[in-house]
């Protein structure tokens, strides 16, 4: 049986490598980073499930679990990336401040 | 004392078909509305009930349930019709123009009053 | 194929569908608010895979906050992308 | 030209990951199959780790929900780090936006009255559920993290509906260095009470009750406030509002 979750996680990062590899926009390429992360986090968070298991939240009638090492990764994973990416968007605001253009090639002539 | 829970578990479940059906009939306004404010009046209203009708009949199948449901039906209340005017006035302001069909703008009224 | 396949299988479908659609368009807030789509249809795929703890946190962050921060950046700078 | 270049590249890249992924089973894996490798004693133990913390997680920590117990227990000192990083991100957001702060003035328009009124009587529920959030970690669903980011999108909902809205610096300021001193004071009492930095010194308590679990609850409130005024210090600075 074809591994659908993996292959949509795959497909989620490969569209953020082209993204950063194609566009020239500073705010798309920063999309694209954060497409690369969800996909990334959805590729640990599926590797760890375990069919017919339950989340680990033990109550005492299942005795399946699925894996927690994963979900405990992501889970400060997410916020480690939404403030990177703060981080990054205040970066581009800055340039644009400077130099009046989000685009690549631009900036670059601009600092020629 | 066991019919008052069969009872209590059909009343549940014809809540919860009125409540499925009033969002399937928010679901086809949304496809056929001609413009924004339209389809945000199906998208809010229909939901409003909807949502509020599947929540009291869930709080019905199990009695435990219910102020639970009740807490989150008080919260769609307040919050959907706000979120729906806040995004009907930010579409007006962007100058998303009415349907030809409409005959009543208000807002417009308003602002040419003050 | 059962229920789970099934509904993992539409989710997944609708967002790829986004992915692309962020990937492509013009108009950054548009990009934007596709990706908000695409972290929230995660985060319900998170909970399909028995994760609650992953799944609020990426419905409050990736469709609350990190949108909000976006379009607070799209605004101060332009909205068009050449 | 650039655009073809990327489209090949990323259906190389695909086609590469894809294969590799594919022999990986989705869904059939039994932690317990895991075997771990012992390098201190050169030999393989049954014991996996997942597996580990499945079956003595709420033994050892005292915490029901065992994603939290891994979070801030067997891995605190990863926390630490996590939110220490996440503590310099939201000082370089401060510090690149402060500079910009005073050229532009955003133009300030009233929000509607419904949007008011609403905003002002759903802030304190909303800060009650994030609060709810962080405060049962070890118990339900959530945690500091997630409960840091509802605290957050309830600011959010204040500057979005009050344009001239504006969180005091030195508050959020003063509530993260508190909530930070707190995470660091706990590991550093449990370094002196037990020898160990984050032991987990406080008696655990019955499990499923509120007060349980010893210093989880501690550590993960601590955590949700970092957080919650750290992504606030973060809104407030993109925000870029000064009157």
């Amino acid at each position: 049986m074809i591994p659908y979750y993996y292959l949509a996680s795959v497909a989620l990062i490969v569209i953020g490598i082209y993204i950063v590899i194609a566009k020239k926009n500073l705010i798309k390429i920063i999309i694209g980073l954060d497409m690369m992360d969800t996909g990334v986090n959805l590729l640990l968070i599926s590797i760890g499930y375990v069919k017919g298991g339950t989340a680990p939240i033990e109550n005492g009638n299942y005795t399946l679990y699925v894996d927690p090492i994963p979900q405990a990764l992501v889970l400060t994973a997410i916020v480690i990336g939404v403030s990177v990416m703060a981080l990054a968007l205040s970066i581009v605001i800055g340039l644009y401040k400077n130099t009046g253009s989000l685009e690549l090639d631009e900036i670059r002539r601009e600092r020629k | 004392m066991n019919w008052i829970f069969l009872i209590l578990e059909i009343f549940g479940y014809i809540f919860i078909g009125i409540g499925s059906f009033f969002l399937l009939l928010a679901s086809i306004g949304l496809l056929r509305m001609p413009d924004v404010y339209n389809r945000m009046q199906t998208a809010t209203k229909a939901t409003t009930l909807g949502a509020l009708s599947v929540l009291f009949g869930i709080g019905l199948l199990d009695l435990n349930w219910m102020p639970k449901s009740l807490v989150i039906a008080l919260f769609i209340l307040l919050t959907a019709p706000v979120g729906a005017s806040a995004l009907a006035r930010a579409s007006y302001k962007a100058g998303i123009a009415l349907w030809k069909g409409s005959v009543v703008d208000k807002y417009k009224e308003e602002k040419e009053e003050e | 194929m059962d229920l789970f396949t099934l509904v993992s299988l539409i989710l997944i479908i609708a967002m790829l569908i986004a992915a692309v659609v962020a990937a492509e368009i013009k108009d950054l807030l548009s990009a934007a608010i596709a990706m908000g789509i695409v972290s929230l249809i995660v985060s319900i795929l998170f909970y399909i895979l028995q994760a609650p703890d992953v799944a609020i946190t990426e419905a409050s962050i990736g469709a609350g906050l990190s949108l909000a921060i976006m379009i607070f950046a799209i605004k101060h700078t332009e909205r068009w992308e050449k | 030209m650039k655009r073809i270049l990327g489209g090949v590249i990323a259906v190389l890249i695909f086609i590469v990951l894809a294969l590799a992924f594919v022999h990986i089973p989705f869904g059939n894996i039994d932690l317990a199959e895991y075997h771990y490798y012992n390098p201190v004693d050169n030999e393989h133990t049954q014991d996996s780790v997942p597996q580990h913390y499945l079956d003595e997680g709420k033994k050892e920590t005292g915490s029901t929900n065992i994603v939290t117990a891994v979070v801030v227990d067997y891995r605190g000192f990863d926390t630490l780090g996590e939110v220490t990083v996440l503590f310099l991100a939201s000082t370089g957001v401060g510090s690149i936006m402060y500079i910009f702060e005073k050229e532009k003035r955003r133009k300030v328009r009233r929000a509607n009255a419904v949007v008011e009124t609403a905003s002002k009587l759903l802030f304190g529920f909303i800060i009650l559920f994030g609060a709810y959030i962080f405060v049962h970690g070890h118990l339900t669903p959530g945690g500091g993290f997630p409960g840091g980011a509802v605290i957050a999108s309830s600011f959010l909902l204040l500057y979005l509906a009050y344009p001239r809205f504006h969180a005091e610096h030195k508050n959020l300021n003063i509530a993260e260095s508190l909530a930070g001193l707190t995470f660091v004071g706990v590991g550093i009492l449990g370094l002196f009470l037990a020898g160990y930095f984050l032991y987990n010194f406080l008696p655990f308590g019955l499990p499923t009750y509120l007060f349980s679990a010893g210093v989880i609850p501690v550590i993960y409130v601590a955590v949700g406030v970092k957080v919650g005024s750290e992504l606030t210090g973060i809104v407030d600075a993109m925000m870029g509002v000064r009157e």
